[in-house]
C-alpha cells in the first residue's frame, strides 16, 4: 500500500525528548541534587546543591482515569507548577512546587476537585513509611485472559488499607500488586504482598474455533507440561486434565481453548518478594493462599486474606523490615500463624520447570569489588 | 433501578474509584457532544459500564480473545480487542487499546498532555491508563477505523508522541525519574532511556525477535522501576569506589537517629561501624554490597563513590512459560559515559544469537538458561566474574572446549572420527 | 631396582600408607604359606601393587567393567571385578569384593573380627577397606569360585557375618554411635539400625528396585553418618520442648568461655540471651531451630529437650543422574517410642509406589521431583506441613483435585467430554 | 539349582546384633551419657550419669589395611580394652578404656605398632579443632570407572595436613573428602573441601564392545542429556561431542563407552559444603578448581590447591566457622582471592537438569514448633 503520504506524515520519531518537559528548577539542578527529607505524608523535599529546594506532593490515583481528570490535573498544574507535572512508576501523580507556602493550597485542590488523595511516600531516615499505589492490570474492563478483575479488587483493598497511604505509620516498605493471569503483566512475582488471577480447570476445548483459528502443532507446543495432544483425524486438540495446571498459555495461543469457570477461577495470593538491593537481595513472591473465590463487586475473602497479611507484618515487623525480612527473622512456620494461613499442598512446588541455575546465579546487584 | 447495581458500590470507600472516573467520562463525552465537539465513540465509556457490570455478574471476562489490528508503517503497540457482547454493546464492539511511548521518567508538560488528550476526547473512549505496566501512556478502547487517525493526530501534534511496543519486539523502554529529581542517581537513566528509545525504533515498532524485550533504567540499586524483576536487560546504577561520607551530617542525623541499631546492624555484610564518642561512621568498603541501606538512611551523610556507573542485570520475566526469573548479573560494572556504546555493544549480538536460535516465545532468560553462560559471555564478549553468582556450581557435570584440553592420543582418535567438542563460539552464519 | 619405583614414594609422609599395607599384607602371606597355612590367594597383594603401578605410570584404571557374581541365594553383596592386565597378573585375573554387613554403629569384638579376618585370609586377598562408604566391611578380591565358601565360612562364624547391599536394593542400614557413647542421642540409633536391617533381609539382599535405597541413621542434627547427604531415607533424631539447662553447669562453663560472643552470637535464630550478671542463659524455644550449637558447645549444661524423636529427610543422593541432593523434610517429627513402626508404614508404601512407577535408575529424591510431593505425601499418609519446605512456592501453577473445585457448569461439561481431573490418589493396581 | 543345603546352612541372617559387641561399661551406661570433654588430641573423656567414665582413644587409618594389622589392633584391644574396639564413620579406629592411666601406653603401642596416629577429635567447648581422616573411594586399586586414584591422593594431602590431625589448632569442622569419578561414592557432595575425578572427553566408543554387551536403547537412554544416538544399521551408538559432558553415566551401564583420556583426566575441587545442621544448614558442595591434572604419585598440584584453599579458611576464619560459614560472611569475591583461586566459566551452572525443588525445599532439620 505505498500511497503518498503527506508532508507531515512520519513514523519513528520516538517519544518527545524528556527535557522539553522539565521545569527550568529541575533543568537547573539536573543530577546535582543534594539530598531530600519527606516532610509530611505525600510531601518531599528536595534540596539541590545550589540550595534550590522543591517540593513534589504525590497523590494516589486510581489509574484508569479520565481525559478530563488529566485536564483537570493540567489545570492544576498550570496554577501552581508552571505547567509541568509527573507520574511515578506506580501510578501516582506528582506535582514539583517551589513554594512551600502553596503545598496546602494544592493539597486541598486536588483532593477536593480530582479526588485524589496525597500520600504515598515513605520516610526511611525516619523509619516511618506510608504504603503506596497498587500496580495492577487489566482484568475485566479490557483483558481477554484475566481471571480476576483488576480495578476493583484494587479500589476494594486500597479502601481498607487508605489510613496507611495517607499516614507514614508503617515499619518498612510494602508494595502490593496485582495481574489478573498467570502473565502477570502486574509483575507481581517480586512484591511483598500480591495476588495472581489463577484458573482452577482445564480448557475447555472449543473445537469449532481450534479448527478456524489455531495452528494444531503451535497449540500443542504452546503446554508446557505437555498437556495437549494433536487429534489429527478430528482435526482438533485433546487436553490432558491430570497434567493441565490451568496456566493459560494454550488459550493465549489460540483462542479455542478458555478455561474460564466463574466458580473455580479466582486468586492466588503471594508474598514475601522484593526488587530493591536494600539490606536483602531482591526475591521472589511466594504463594501462601493458594486460592480465594471471586466475589465481586467488593471481594471481602481477598480483602481479608490481604488485612490478614498485611498486618501481621505491620504490627510485628521491626523498623525497615519488608515482609521476607521479617518472614526470615520469624520463620514462615511463625508467619503463617501469626497471619492465620493455613498450609496446604499447593504450596509445595511441583511446577515441573526448574530455574535451576537460578539457584546459584546472583540476582540483584550485591556483590564486593 | 440502576443499569449497574454491582459497580454502583465501588464509588464506596475512601479511595479514588476508577468507576468514577468512567462515570466522569461518559457524563462530560455527553456534555462535550452537546457543545458540538467532534466526538467519534459516543456512549462507549457508558458501554464499558455496562459490560463490566455484566462481568460483575458472570464473574467473568467478556473480551474476546486478542485480534490483529494496527497503523501504517508499525507492526506493534496497538491491542486489538472485541467484545463477546457487540450485539447488545455495539459501542464497545471493537475496545482496541492505543499504547503510546511516554517521555522519560514520566515528566509531561500540561501542554503536551493536553494536545494528546484532545486525540483521545474525539477518536476514543475518553478512557486511560497512566501507565500501564510496561510504562506507557495506554488509551484505552477505539474501533478499527479510528486507529489510524487518531495516530495521524499524534504526529501533528507539538511535540508529537510516537507508538510504543508491543507483541514480539523491544518493548516500550522506561527509567526512574533519575538525575531529574534524585540524589541518588549514579548516571542520567532519563538520557540513556532517550538513547535507547530514539536507537532502536526499528526494533520498538516491528515485532520480528522469538518474544518480547524489555529495557529499564534504574539510577541505583533501589530499582525505583522494579527493572531487576521486569526488564529482560536491567540497568542498574551503581558505584565502585568508597561511599562519600559527611562527618557533619552525620552528626546532625546522631541527634535523633540511633545510627547503631538502625544503620549499623541493618548493614547486610557488617561493613558499618559507628563511633559514638566522635558521632563519626567508617564503612569498611571492600566489604560493602553496595545495597543503598545506610545511604537510604542518612542521604545528608552518605553519598554513592564517586566512579559511577552501572551493573546489567539479565532475563528477568514473569512465569510464563519456564517460571518467574529475577534478573542476573551478566555485566558487573560499566562505567556511567561508557553506557551507551557498550549497552549497544553487549545487547546487538545478543538480539542477533537470540533471533537465530531462539525458540518461539523464548524470553532472553529462557534462552540463556538453554544456551549456558559460557556461551553468553563469549557472544557478548564478557570475561566471567565470580559476581555474577551466588555461588559457584555445585554438580561437577562441566564442558571443556577443544582447545582447554592437552593434547593425546585419545583427542586425536575422537577428532580422528569426526566427533566435535564443545565450544563456546557462535557458528558462522551459513550465507 | 624396585618393581614399583612410583609406589614406593607413597610411603613418605608422616600418614599411615596404604601401599605398606598392601606390602604387608603380601609379606605376611607369604610368610603363613611357608608356615603351612591354607591361603588361596597367594601372590595376590604383590600382584595388585604391580597393577596398581601401571596406573600410576599410565594414570588410568586397569580394571575392567563390572561383571555378575554373586552368592547362592543372594542377589547383590558382591561387585564383580576383573583385571585388563589378567594375563600378565593373573593372581589379580579375578579380584571381585564382598560387602561384609557390619554391626550397627561399627562396634566389634576382637572375637569376631579374628574370625573375619582369618576368613579372609584365607579365601582372600588378605586386604580389606575399613569400611567402605556405605558403611560394609569390605573384603578386597577374591577369584568367583572363592566367593561361595568364603561365605560359608561366614556363615559358620559364631557370631556369623552376612553379606551387605549392592545393586538396585535396598543398601546397608548404617548409623552413627548413639546411645552407646554420646549424650545426645534422641532415641536408639543402633537398636533402630539392626530393627530395620533385620526386617529388610530380603530387600538387602535381592535387587528388584529402579534404583538402590539407603537408610542412614543419625541420633541427632550433628548427623555424624552423614544421613542428610546420603541416604535417600535419613533418620535424624530431634526433639520437642525445652532444651534442658543446668544453670550450675553453665557458671562453671562461664569461667573460661565468652558465651556471649561463642553461644548467643552464634544462634542462627537469636534465640538465646545471657544474662552475664547472674551468669545464667535463656531460651526461647519458640524459636530455636534445634541447631545444636548451643548445645554442642556446652554439653554438660544444656541437653535437647525431653519430648525426643526424630526427622525424616528424604531423598538425598550423589549427582548421577539428576543433580546431588540434600534430603529434604518429608516427615517432621515421630516420637522416639514410634520409630520403628512409623517408619515401616511410611517406607513400605513408598517403595511399593517408586517399585511400580520409578523409572529404571530414578532414585527416590528423582522420582519424588517427578511424581510432586502432594503426592508422595498422600501415599505416605502424612499431612503437608509448612516445615518440609524453605519457602512456598514462586509459581502460580498449582494443581486442584476434583474435590477442591466448586460445583459448576465447566466441571460438568469437562466431566461430561471424559476429561479426569488431577488426583493424589494412587490408581488402584490391575488385578 | 535346589541342592541340598548342609545343616549350618542360612542366608538373611543378618549382622551380627550390635549389643553383643559392646564393652559391659557401655552396656551400662547406654543412653545414660552425661557430657564429654575432649582431653588431649584423639582422647575423650565421656561422663556417665551414673559417674563412670570412659576413654575413648582415636586412631587415623589409611582405610585400604590388612587382615594382619586388624589382627595387630585386635591385639591392642583384648590388652587395654576387654577385647572390643570400633571404627568411626569417617575410617578412624577407636579403643575405649576406663582407665585412664593406660592412655599413653595404648597410644604408644598403637603407633609403634601398627603406624596409626592418635588425633583427629575436635573440641568444641573450647573452640579448638582438629582435622579427621578424608572419606574417599576405591580409585585405581578396585574400581573401573575412576578418573583419579582415591588412597594415593589421600596420602598425599593427609601427609601435607598431618599437623592438623594429630593437633587440634583448627578455628571449625573440616571435611575433607574424595570419589574418583562422578558417582561420588565418598559423598564429596556435602563436604568443607572435597575432590571429585572427572574425565573431559566424550566416550571413545567400542562398537565391538557395544555390538556384544549392550542394549543399545539403554544405552542410549542412560545419557543425562540425550547426547547418545543409537546407529541401528551399524548397530552401535554414536556420541555427540558437543553435548556431552563427560559424565560416565553411560559406561556404567555399557561397557563400550570408555571415557577415559590419562592425559585429561583429573580432579575438580570443590568446597564449602557441610552436613551438620550446627548454625548453618546442610550446604551442597561447591566447584571452585575445575580441573587439575593427574599427576602420580603424589599429585602435588592437586596437594598445592588443596592446601590453598585450607589455609585461607584455617588462617582467617573466626571461632566455630566452617568453610561455608567463613566463605558467605567474606563473600566468594573475597574468598577466590584469598585462595589464589581463578574463576572460569566453567565454575557457573549450565548442567541442563536443575534441582527444581530443591530451590525451595527446606534441607536439613532447622525449623520452629
Ligand atoms: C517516585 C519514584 C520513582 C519514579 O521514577 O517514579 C520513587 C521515588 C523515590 N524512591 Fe523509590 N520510587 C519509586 C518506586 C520505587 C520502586 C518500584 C516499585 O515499587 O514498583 C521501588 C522498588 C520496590 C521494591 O523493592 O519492591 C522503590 C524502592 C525504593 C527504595 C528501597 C526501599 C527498601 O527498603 O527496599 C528506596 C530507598 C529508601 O527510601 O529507603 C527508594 C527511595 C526513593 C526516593 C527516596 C529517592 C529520592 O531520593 O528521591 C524517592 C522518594 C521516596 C518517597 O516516596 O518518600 N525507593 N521505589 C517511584 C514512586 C512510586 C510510587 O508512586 O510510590
Ligand atoms: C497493558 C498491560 C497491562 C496493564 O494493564 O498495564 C499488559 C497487557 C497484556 N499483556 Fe502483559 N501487559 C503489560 C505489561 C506486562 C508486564 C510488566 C512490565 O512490562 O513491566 C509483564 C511482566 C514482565 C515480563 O515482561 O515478563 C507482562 C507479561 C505478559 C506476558 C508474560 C510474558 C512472559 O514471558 O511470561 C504475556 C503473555 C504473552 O506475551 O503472550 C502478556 C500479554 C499481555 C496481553 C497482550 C494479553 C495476551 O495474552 O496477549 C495483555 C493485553 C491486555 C489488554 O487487553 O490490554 N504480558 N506484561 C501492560 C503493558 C502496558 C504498557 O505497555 O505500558
Ligand atoms: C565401595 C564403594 C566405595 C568405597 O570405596 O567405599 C562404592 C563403590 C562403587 N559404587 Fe558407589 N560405592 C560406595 C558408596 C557409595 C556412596 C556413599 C554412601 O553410600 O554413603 C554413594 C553416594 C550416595 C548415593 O547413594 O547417592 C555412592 C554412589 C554411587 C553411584 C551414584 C548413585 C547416584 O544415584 O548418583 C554409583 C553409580 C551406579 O549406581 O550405577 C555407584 C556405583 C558404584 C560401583 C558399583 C561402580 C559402578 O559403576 O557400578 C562401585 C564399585 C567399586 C568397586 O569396584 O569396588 N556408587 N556409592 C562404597 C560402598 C561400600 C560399602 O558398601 O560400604
Ligand atoms: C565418632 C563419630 C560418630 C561415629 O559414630 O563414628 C563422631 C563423634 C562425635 N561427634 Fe560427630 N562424629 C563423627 C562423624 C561426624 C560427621 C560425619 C562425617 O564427617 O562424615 C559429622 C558431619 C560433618 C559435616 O557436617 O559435614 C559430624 C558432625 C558433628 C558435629 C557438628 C559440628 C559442626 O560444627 O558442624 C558435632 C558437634 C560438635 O562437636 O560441635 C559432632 C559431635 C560429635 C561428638 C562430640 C558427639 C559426642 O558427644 O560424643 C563426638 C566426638 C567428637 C570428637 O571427635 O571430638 N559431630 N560428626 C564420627 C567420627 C568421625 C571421625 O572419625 O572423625
Ligand atoms: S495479567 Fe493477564 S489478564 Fe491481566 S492484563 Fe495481563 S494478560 Fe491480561
Ligand atoms: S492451561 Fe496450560 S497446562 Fe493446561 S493445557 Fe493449556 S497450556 Fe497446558
Ligand atoms: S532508582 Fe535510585 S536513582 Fe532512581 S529514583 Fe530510585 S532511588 Fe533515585
Ligand atoms: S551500602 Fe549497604 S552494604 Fe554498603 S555499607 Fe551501606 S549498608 Fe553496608
Ligand atoms: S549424630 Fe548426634 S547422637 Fe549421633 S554421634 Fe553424632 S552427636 Fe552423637
Ligand atoms: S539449638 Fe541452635 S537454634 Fe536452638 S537455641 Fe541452641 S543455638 Fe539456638
Ligand atoms: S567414585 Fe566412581 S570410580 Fe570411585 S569407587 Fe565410586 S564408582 Fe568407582
Ligand atoms: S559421558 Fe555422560 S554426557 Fe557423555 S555421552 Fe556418556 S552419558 Fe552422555
Amino acid at each position: 500500500m505505498a500511497t503518498e503520504k503527506p508532508p507531515w506524515w512520519k513514523t519513528d520519531f520516538g517519544p518527545p525528548k524528556y527535557d522539553l518537559f522539565l521545569p527550568e528548577v529541575i533543568k537547573k539542578n539536573y543530577g546535582k541534587w543534594a539530598y531530600h527529607e519527606v516532610i509530611r505524608p505525600g510531601v518531599i523535599k528536595r534540596v539541590a546543591e545550589s540550595g534550590d529546594v522543591v517540593y513534589t506532593v504525590r497523590f494516589g490515583t486510581p489509574r484508569l482515569i479520565s481525559i478530563y481528570t488529566v485536564r483537570e490535573l493540567c489545570d492544576i498544574a498550570d496554577k501552581y507548577c508552571d505547567g509541568y507535572l509527573r507520574w511515578t512508576s506506580r501510578h501516582n501523580v506528582e506535582f514539583i512546587l517551589t513554594d512551600e507556602s502553596k503545598i496546602d493550597d494544592l493539597i486541598k485542590e486536588v483532593e477536593e476537585k480530582v479526588g485524589f488523595p496525597c500520600g504515598g511516600t515513605w520516610d526511611t531516615p525516619r523509619g516511618k513509611y506510608g504504603l503506596t499505589n497498587i500496580i495492577h492490570t487489566q482484568g475485566w474492563v479490557h483483558c481477554h485472559t484475566p481471571a480476576i478483575d483488576a480495578s476493583g479488587i484494587v479500589k476494594a483493598i486500597m479502601d481498607e488499607l487508605y489510613e496507611y497511604f495517607v499516614d507514614m505509620k508503617l515499619p518498612g516498605l510494602c508494595r502490593i500488586s496485582l495481574a489478573c493471569c498467570a502473565n502477570m503483566c502486574g509483575a507481581v512475582h517480586a512484591s511483598d504482598i500480591s495476588l495472581v488471577g489463577i484458573h482452577r480447570t482445564p480448557p475447555l476445548v472449543d473445537d469449532d474455533a481450534v479448527r478456524r483459528m489455531c495452528e494444531l502443532p503451535t497449540t500443542a507446543a504452546s503446554c508446557p507440561n505437555a498437556a495437549i495432544r494433536v487429534n489429527a483425524k478430528k482435526k482438533t486438540v485433546e487436553v490432558d486434565g491430570e497434567k493441565c495446571m490451568y496456566c493459560g498459555n494454550c488459550y493465549t495461543m489460540c483462542p479455542g481453548m478458555p478455561l474460564f469457570d466463574p466458580e473455580n477461577d479466582g486468586a492466588a495470593i503471594l508474598c514475601g518478594g522484593k526488587v530493591s538491593d536494600a539490606r536483602h537481595p531482591p526475591e521472589l513472591s511466594k504463594v501462601v493462599v493458594p486460592w480465594v473465590p471471586n466475589e465481586p463487586p467488593r471481594w471481602p475473602g481477598i480483602v481479608e486474606y490481604i488485612k490478614k497479611i498485611f498486618m501481621a507484618w505491620a504490627n510485628n515487623a521491626k523498623k525497615h523490615e519488608r515482609m521476607i525480612e521479617f518472614i526470615e527473622r520469624i520463620g514462615w512456620e511463625r508467619f503463617f500463624e501469626l497471619a492465620g494461613l493455613e498450609f496446604s499442598w499447593h504450596l509445595i512446588d511441583d511446577f515441573r520447570v526448574p530455574p535451576f541455575m537460578y539457584a546459584s546465579y546472583r540476582v540483584g546487584t550485591q556483590f564486593r569489588w | 433501578m440502576s443499569e449497574t447495581p454491582l459497580l454502583d458500590q465501588i464509588p464506596d470507600g475512601p479511595w479514588p474509584s476508577f468507576v468514577k472516573e468512567i462515570r466522569k467520562t461518559a457524563e462530560l463525552q455527553e456534555k462535550a457532544i452537546k457543545e458540538g465537539k467532534e466526538i467519534k465513540m459516543p456512549g462507549c465509556a457508558r458501554a464499558v459500564l455496562k459490560q463490566l457490570e455484566r462481568s460483575y455478574e458472570d464473574k467473568k471476562t467478556h473480551w474476546k480473545h486478542g485480534g490483529i489490528v494496527s497503523v501504517v508503517g508499525y507492526g506493534g503497540g496497538v491491542i486489538g480487542r472485541y467484545s463477546d457482547l457487540g450485539d447488545e454493546l455495539p459501542e464497545v464492539h471493537h475496545f482496541h487499546t492505543i499504547r503510546v511511548n511516554m517521555p522519560a521518567g514520566w515528566f509531561y508538560s500540561t501542554k503536551a498532555l493536553r494536545q494528546l488528550m484532545d486525540v483521545w476526547e474525539k477518536w476514543g473512549s475518553g478512557l486511560l491508563n497512566m501507565h500501564g505496566s510496561t510504562g506507557d501512556i495506554i488509551l484505552l478502547g477505539t474501533r478499527s477505523e479510528y486507529l489510524q487517525p487518531a495516530f495521524e493526530d499524534m504526529m501533528k501534534m507539538d511535540p508529537p508522541f510516537d507508538i510504543g511496543g508491543s507483541g514480539s519486539d523491544l518493548r516500550t523502554p522506561s527509567c526512574c525519574m533519575g538525575p531529574a529529581l534524585c540524589e541518588f542517581a549514579c548516571f542520567d537513566t532519563l538520557d540513556l532511556c532517550y538513547d535507547l528509545t530514539m536507537e532502536y525504533q526499528n526494533e520498538l515498532h516491528r515485532p520480528m525477535w522469538p518474544y518480547k524485550f524489555k529495557f529499564k533504567i534504574s539510577g541505583c540499586p533501589n530499582d525505583c522501576v522494579a527493572a531487576k524483576a521486569r526488564s529482560d536487560f536491567a540497568i542498574i546504577g551503581t558505584w565502585k569506589g568508597d561511599i562519600q561520607i559527611d562527618q557533619e551530617a552525620v552528626k546532625e542525623y546522631a541527634e535523633w537517629m540511633d545510627i547503631e541499631e538502625e544503620v549499623v546492624k541493618l548493614c547486610p555484610t557488617g561493613a558499618i561501624s559507628y563511633d559514638a564518642e566522635k558521632k563519626e561512621i567508617k564503612i569498611d568498603n571492600s566489604n560493602c554490597v553496595r545495597c543503598m541501606h545506610c545511604i537510604n538512611k542518612m542521604p545528608k551523610a552518605l553519598k554513592p563513590g564517586k566512579e559511577r556507573g552501572a551493573t546489567i542485570c539479565i532475563g528477568a520475566k514473569a512465569p510464563c512459560v519456564e517460571g518467574a526469573i529475577i534478573g542476573w548479573v551478566a555485566v558487573p560494572f560499566i562505567p556511567a559515559d561508557e553506557l551507551k556504546d557498550r549497552v549497544k555493544e553487549i545487547v546487538e549480538p545478543l538480539w542477533d544469537w537470540w533471533d537465530d536460535e531462539g525458540k518461539f516465545r523464548e524470553r532472553i532468560g529462557e534462552f540463556l538458561w538453554r544456551m549456558g553462560m559460557g556461551k553468553f559471555l563469549r557472544v557478548i564478549g564478557q570475561e566471567p566474574d565470580v559476581r555474577m553468582i551466588k555461588h559457584p556450581r555445585t554438580n561437577p557435570f562441566m564442558y571443556f572446549e577443544e582447545k582447554e584440553l592437552r593434547p593425546s592420543k585419545v583427542v586425536e582418535e575422537l577428532k580422528k572420527r569426526g566427533i566435535k567438542f564443545k565450544s563456546l563460539e557462535r557458528e558462522e552464519e551459513e550465507e
